[in-house]
């Protein structure tokens, strides 16, 4: 394909190369005089952009005894653009926190440009390291390289998905535990749950080291594990005492005392006092005073499960299954080893095909998945206890799983004793 | 059943009673212009109006339930003290108005002593419990709501007469689940066990398609039982709702045996700060064990208890123990959380804790 | 029946005789001395207590001309207890705010105790005066007897209830519209669904001066029709400077800055500053600072439409229908009148049998809903929008009643336009 | 489908990556030892540790895909100034780590000069919007999502490289409603119109019992069509979700001629005050304007000109819509509010406003 057809044959494209954000159209077309896949990436996607409709079909490749980790893509215009008839991704796993020495990236630049395109996208939206725009022969190349040097490939279909975690202690003072290493941690001990669809469906992990969640866990992944603390808000009198010289207290109260969830935070005689066990550790007041106020020490960690986005029942969050638990030690880690196992092994056995944990939950219902799993009930899984009356008691009714009762009702078709009427 | 004897009357539509000839004077004078209230002692409130009138709004305690014998000795003291007006509020109490103030005291007395009503219901304390039929008169009641809220109410009579608690607690007593009481702060409740049990003999087979087109979760279907035209229950759709017990007394949801009482709380129908707020189970299990229910009243006392000791001021029931947390509030109560704490119903999932708020 | 066998008889019951709160139990007891129906409603009771078993059965027993009112019993111990083989309560609707001159109730006694038990219950749930303990032929002699006397029967079936409201303007500085008059006018409007069963069920009016709701109207009635005002709550400053001076500013900051739902009151410099677009009414402030705060000049309601109790769905309160609109005019009230003329037409028209007009509006979808009574949507009338994205756009699918589509939608089993492929 | 090509090899489960390997050394020696931290400008963090050493943080936005030639660019920056480490972060910016603070304006130079990276992405302001793979990768898109992201990002420059809003505006766009993009305080998603067509000439019969099974209200049922087996869809119960679709690709919920864009708002995941929430309609019908959707950067921008101009510090897009009310927020916006905006799903109840508590 000449310089000359490139530049006329994306008119369209060409639009984004204006305008002061970084463009990824200028960047391709410059790899394309190299890569003619990418050239006819670009020509694709052109057609795209005039008839707004997509040319690409999804099919399955396993890299063998891998069992996923490729996105496999077929255009639907293959015959006129034969480099991107097989243009697939390979899903790479990440470093905790997305770290990187530069050699390691250099790696990954090598072996995307000899076996691939010579795309990258840093990060895709799970956390993976993307590869886009091998095909079928060059995929297993590109896998054997990775591998080569030490890399792994992340999960696709119905298995484990690569885990994603904040920088954590890495840099930040909030971090409530070792992201980082737990996040390796779970990897290495599940990394076959990674490669092989075990699993009903998909289920993804991802890690903050506290409230914040800038690893967006609640709402992005099926088991949230957040960082937290159970004692009580550090505070730095002189540092609080200058926070409120510099800002007034209206402010104080304004900005910070009154947008505590349990109004549990007060301002008297300038000073902030906290009723520590109302605090639900939002994290507010230490987030804007955060020289003055500072989680506790006593860490751990809020273990969720269930989050996934919109398909088929509509968006859910994650919800409290672990309150509080530490997660230092080499036990803590394999309580957590122990607490997953026993959820796959319940959900893997009584879910549906397709089915993410969330709404396996919602079906069986929150009280026999608990108990399904083995964990107590405790009011803080739940916002508030239940509203309505229609409680299936036990005694007569058995726990459901699935729909079907596990004991029949000795009291269904029972007659009443005669009654004395007019 | 038997045939209903009938006289024939004209149908006349008279519509409501005119309220206007039943308003004390002074309401009449200053109807729409009333200034501030305060609060003279628990029961007595005195109001002010912008042209400077005041009444003595006196609150007491009525057992709603009431012979004539007793309405006519309220209407004794009405006519003594009140220029022959009174009402009832919205929890069965009743209202005497003085527009004198050397009044107050001498009704309050012959209330007491002439009517053996307390004095109170008034601000942050217990008012009135509202209830519902009982065995007095219902088809439904798998308990009695009078004797109930009698016994109860003897046990809180001094948070009646007093206020003394963080906010008003309003107390709710129903002889079903279907609860004609209401949400409350506090609402005591039957609580069925299993699903309606059917009396294939009794079974008016003239209700049937009724009686399967009620069933919210479609778990009613016509059965043949013997030879009969019957209907069955499929066990685990059916949630317990009692409606099929409603349009048909063959399908009994009550059980002597297996029903029994829960407590219910942080109800609230005002539009205050967080809003209107249904009511969560907080306690089941409780024997439904007349004439007195002690473990009713027990329960509710240690609740009051706890309330008490740890709500702020202004804090209602429900808000209370969203700021201190439901693991908090079992704690604090001794009331164990169970599974069958969680919801299991359509809305379940937005009970789910969706975030890290978490206390110790 | 003797003193003797009475006392004797309920030894249960007269566990109820002891303690300070006045007693049914004793009160009934004398009035049993007069009226032997009474004494046998005890022993029944007792009965009940011994076994906690009910016996009561219900039927239906007309009004002839009324359509209903009455709640008729037959005892299951009817031939024991022959007095109270038929005892029906007959509802009768009580004047606004259940104010009363002691002329009006001696009439209801003396009624009751002629053509019924003599027993009342000053009031109903509903709003009612009940009067307990006719039977099939004296039921028929208090209903004209209150007739002819000017007072009038209540509601039952599918039909409108009794309607019921707070004291309001008769003695409250909170009230914001005429509670007591408009209760009058719609009961009296609406006088005829009132007493014959024309809706698909129940339907119940209750109206609270404003939003502490001392009617309950928002969970106990179909529609709640609630007091409110639209511009700025009034502050009177020498109050507030009271206030504070007594309570202190700390106290004004934890009971009532903190506690706004809205955040919207600010204590600055001593003086209460609200920004009244962000209140939503909710009284807190108003209520603990009542001397120094009140409503605003411009009044009117909030109507809401829906609340009821447990049965079939679960709680469901009442939710707004129309934000706010004045109502002291007689074209407000005509407004109103027609309105609920409107929902009654369409409920009616597609409502099924004993689904009120919560479970219905529930069923068909709110916007639909509004469609149908012809009300705008209005975003106040929602907490917030909908988090999904499962929208019916109508040009392809009409909207639905009763989960039938109005339109047949013209894109199904179209056929794609065959697509370039590999 | 065509044969897939393989090549056999070992399976081997090496695990994530060694990123303790990949630690700046002042990370490495500080390791959950940090103090606190201070803006130093946009962009441009200053991280303190407990012992006194001083990291400087410097973000710059990228466009997420890049070519290995620019990944090379960013690492001989980092190689320059960094030690040879570097980050990205959840929200694809690249993060330089300097520990000489003389070393941050020619850094923050070189990453501008060089990659034509912009520095910001801090604090509260607009960082890099995360976004799906659009008609560049996915078998499901409607519409491109890096094309719109580099467009929208255009217009957003300024609030990218300024700290200027009441508090931080995460934004994502999705190329379908599946939204790979999660939620955000200003989410972009493509909005399907009708149910889907059926393609019963491309139909796959052995994925017919998958495609029955997989929908989440029953709608498909099994159908006759000319001779051949295929499938319908049960209109009236449809509700768009698309799930067929990912099943079976001739399930075609995509329709060029009639999908639009939505805005949506309110996501939040922080734990931060109210919790986590869900993203809520705001805006639907933009068109899907390739290549640069003009209308989408528009209605973005007076969504955020709104949201300057009224709320407060701190207060997140979906907090501050709760403080102003829905009607206020529709009012500045300009947005219709529409019965399309009433949800019509499972747990549309809990949207309704029971209260009174409504705003001018
Ligand atoms: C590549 C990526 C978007 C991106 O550009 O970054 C992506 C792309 C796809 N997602 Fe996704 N999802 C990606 C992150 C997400 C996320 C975000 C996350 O993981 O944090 C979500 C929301 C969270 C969740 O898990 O629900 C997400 C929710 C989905 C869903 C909806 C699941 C649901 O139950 O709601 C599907 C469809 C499904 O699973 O059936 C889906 C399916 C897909 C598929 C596999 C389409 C399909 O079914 O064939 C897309 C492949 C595109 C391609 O050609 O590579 N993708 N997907 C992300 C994965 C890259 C990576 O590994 O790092
Ligand atoms: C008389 C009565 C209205 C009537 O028409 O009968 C009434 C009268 C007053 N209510 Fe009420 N409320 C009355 C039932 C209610 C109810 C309904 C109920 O109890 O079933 C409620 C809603 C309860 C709920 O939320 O579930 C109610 C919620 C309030 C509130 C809101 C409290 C809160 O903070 O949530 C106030 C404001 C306050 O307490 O300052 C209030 C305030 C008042 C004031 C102070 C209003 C005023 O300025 O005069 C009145 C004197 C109250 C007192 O007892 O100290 N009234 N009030 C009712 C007395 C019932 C009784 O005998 O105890
Ligand atoms: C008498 C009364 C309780 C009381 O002791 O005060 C009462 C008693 C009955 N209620 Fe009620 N309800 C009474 C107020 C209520 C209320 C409260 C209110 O109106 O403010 C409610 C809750 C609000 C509501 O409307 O939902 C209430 C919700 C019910 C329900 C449940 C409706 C639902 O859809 O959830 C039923 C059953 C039904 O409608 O099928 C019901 C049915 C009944 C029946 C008619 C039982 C039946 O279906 O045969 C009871 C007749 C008892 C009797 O023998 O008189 N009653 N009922 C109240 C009416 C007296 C009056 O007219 O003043
Ligand atoms: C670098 C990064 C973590 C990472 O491992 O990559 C990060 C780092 C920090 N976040 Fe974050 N957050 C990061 C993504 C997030 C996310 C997820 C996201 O953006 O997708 C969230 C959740 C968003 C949500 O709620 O939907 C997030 C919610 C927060 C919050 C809570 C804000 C709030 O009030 O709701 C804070 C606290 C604050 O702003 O004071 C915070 C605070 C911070 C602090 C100040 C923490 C600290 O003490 O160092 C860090 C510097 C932030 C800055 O930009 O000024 N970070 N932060 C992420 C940068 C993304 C980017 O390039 O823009
Ligand atoms: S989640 Fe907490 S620990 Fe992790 S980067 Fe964000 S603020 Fe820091
Ligand atoms: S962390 Fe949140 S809940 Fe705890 S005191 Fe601070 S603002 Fe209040
Ligand atoms: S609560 Fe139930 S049993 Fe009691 S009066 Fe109401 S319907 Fe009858
Ligand atoms: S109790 Fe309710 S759910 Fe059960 S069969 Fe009867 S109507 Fe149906
Ligand atoms: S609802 Fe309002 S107006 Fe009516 S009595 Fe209660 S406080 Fe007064
Ligand atoms: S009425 Fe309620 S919302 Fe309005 S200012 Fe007062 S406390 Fe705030
Ligand atoms: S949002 Fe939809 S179209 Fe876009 S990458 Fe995800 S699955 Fe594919
Ligand atoms: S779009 Fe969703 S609801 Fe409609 S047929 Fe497909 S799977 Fe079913």
């Amino acid at each position: 394909m000449s310089e000359q057809k490139k530049k006329s044959g994306t008119p369209l494209l060409d639009e984004l190369e204006k305008g002061p954000w970084p463009s990824f159209v200028a960047d391709l077309k410059k790899l394309a005089e190299k890569k003619p896949a990418v050239g006819q990436l670009l020509e694709q996607m052109e057609q795209s952009y005039e008839t707004r409709v997509n040319y690409w079909t999804g099919t399955v490749l396993n890299l063998d005894g891998y069992g996923g980790g490729v996105i496999a893509r077929y255009s639907d215009l293959g015959k006129k653009l034969p480099e991107v008839a097989q243009f697939h991704t390979i899903r790479v796993i990440e470093p905790s926190g997305w770290m990187y020495s530069t050699a390691a990236l250099r790696e990954l630049c090598d072996i995307s440009e000899k076996h691939s395109s010579g795309i990258l996208q840093l990060h895709g939206m799970t956390g993976d390291i993307l590869m886009l725009g091998s095909d079928n022969k060059t995929t297993f190349e590109a896998g054997e390289a990775l591998m080569q040097k030490g890399w792994d490939i992340g999960g696709s279909g119905g298995a484990l998905r690569t885990l994603a975690c904040c920088v954590g202690p890495a840099y930040c003072e909030m971090s409530c535990f070792d992201t980082l290493e737990v996040t390796k941690r779970l990897t290495d001990h599940f990394i076959s749950y990674l490669h092989r669809p075990e699993l009903p469906y998909k289920f993804k992990f991802k890690l903050s080291g506290c409230p914040n969640d800038c690893a967006n866990s609640i709402q992005r992944s099926d088991m949230p594990i957040i960082g937290t603390w159970m004692d009580d808000i550090r505070i730095d009198k002189d540092e609080v005492a200058k926070f409120v010289a510099e800002h007034g207290e209206e402010y104080v109260v304004e900005n910070v005392i009154t947008r505590c969830p349990t109004k549990c935070i007060h301002l008297r005689k300038k000073e902030i006092v906290i009723e520590n066990a109302d605090c639900v550790r939002c994290m507010h007041c230490i987030n804007v005073m955060h020289k003055a106020l500072a989680p506790g020490k006593k860490r751990g960690v809020t273990i969720l499960l269930g989050g996934k986005r919109t398909l088929k029942i509509g968006d859910t969050m994650g919800s409290v299954m672990v309150p509080f638990m530490p997660l230092e030690t080499e036990e803590d880690m394999e309580r957590l080893f122990d607490l997953v196992g026993r959820i796959w092994e319940f959900w893997g056995e009584n879910g549906m095909e397709h089915e993410r944990v969330g709404e396996f939950i919602e079906r069986v219902g929150l009280a026999t998945f608990l108990e399904g799993v083995g964990l107590e009930p405790d009011p803080r899984m739940v916002r508030h206890p239940r509203t309505n009356p229609y409680i299936k008691f036990e005694e007569y009714t058995g726990p459901q799983i699935a729909g079907e009762p596990k004991v029949a009702p000795p009291v269904l078709d029972k007659e009443n004793e005669p009654r004395e009427s007019i | 059943m038997a045939a209903i004897e009938q006289k024939k009357m004209a149908p006349r539509d008279q519509g409501a009673p005119n309220y206007k000839e039943y308003l004390h004077p002074l309401m009449v004078k200053n109807y729409g212009k009333w200034k501030y209230h305060e609060k003279v002692k628990p029961g007595v409130i005195k109001r002010v109006a912008e042209g400077g009138d005041v009444l003595w709004v006196v609150r007491a305690g009525s057992p709603r339930t009431l012979s004539v014998d007793k309405v006519r000795g309220i209407c004794q003291i009405a006519d003594k003290f009140c220029k022959g007006f009174l009402r009832f509020t919205s929890r069965a109490n009743v209202e005497f108005f003085v527009d004198r103030l050397e009044d107050v005291e001498p009704l309050v007395r012959e209330v007491r002593d002439k009517l053996g009503f307390p004095i109170g219901g008034t601000g942050n304390g217990v008012t009135n419990i509202v209830h519902t039929q009982g065995w007095m008169h219902c088809n439904l009641p798998g308990t009695d709501a009078l004797g109930a809220v009698k016994a109860l109410m003897d046990e809180l009579y001094d948070e009646f007469t007093n206020e003394r608690l963080p906010a008003r607690v309003k107390i709710s007593l129903s002889c079903c689940s279907i609860n004609c009481g209401g949400q409350a702060d506090i609402a005591v409740n039957l609580q069925h066990h299993h699903p309606p049990k059917i009396n294939h003999n009794n079974m008016q087979i003239c209700e049937l398609p009724k009686v399967v087109a009620i069933c919210p979760v479609a778990a009613i279907r016509p059965a043949t039982v013997g030879s009969k035209n019957s209907l069955e229950v499929v066990e685990e759709k059916c949630m317990y709702c009692g409606a099929c017990h409603g349009q048909c007394p063959s399908m009994e949801i009550r059980d002597p045996d297996t029903d029994t009482l829960s407590l219910w709380v942080g109800g609230k129908s005002a539009n205050t700060r967080g809003g209107p707020s249904f009511m969560k189970l907080a306690l089941w299990g409780l024997p439904n064990n007349p004439p007195r229910w002690p473990e009713v009243g027990a329960a509710v006392k240690t609740l009051l208890r706890a309330y008490k000791d740890s709500a702020k001021e202004y804090e209602r029931m429900g808000e209370w123990i969203d700021r201190i947390g439901w693991k908090r509030f079992f704690d604090l109560t001794g009331f164990p959380f169970t599974k069958y704490h969680i919801d299991t119903y359509r809305f379940a999932r937005t009970t789910f804790n969706t975030s890290t708020q978490v206390k110790p």
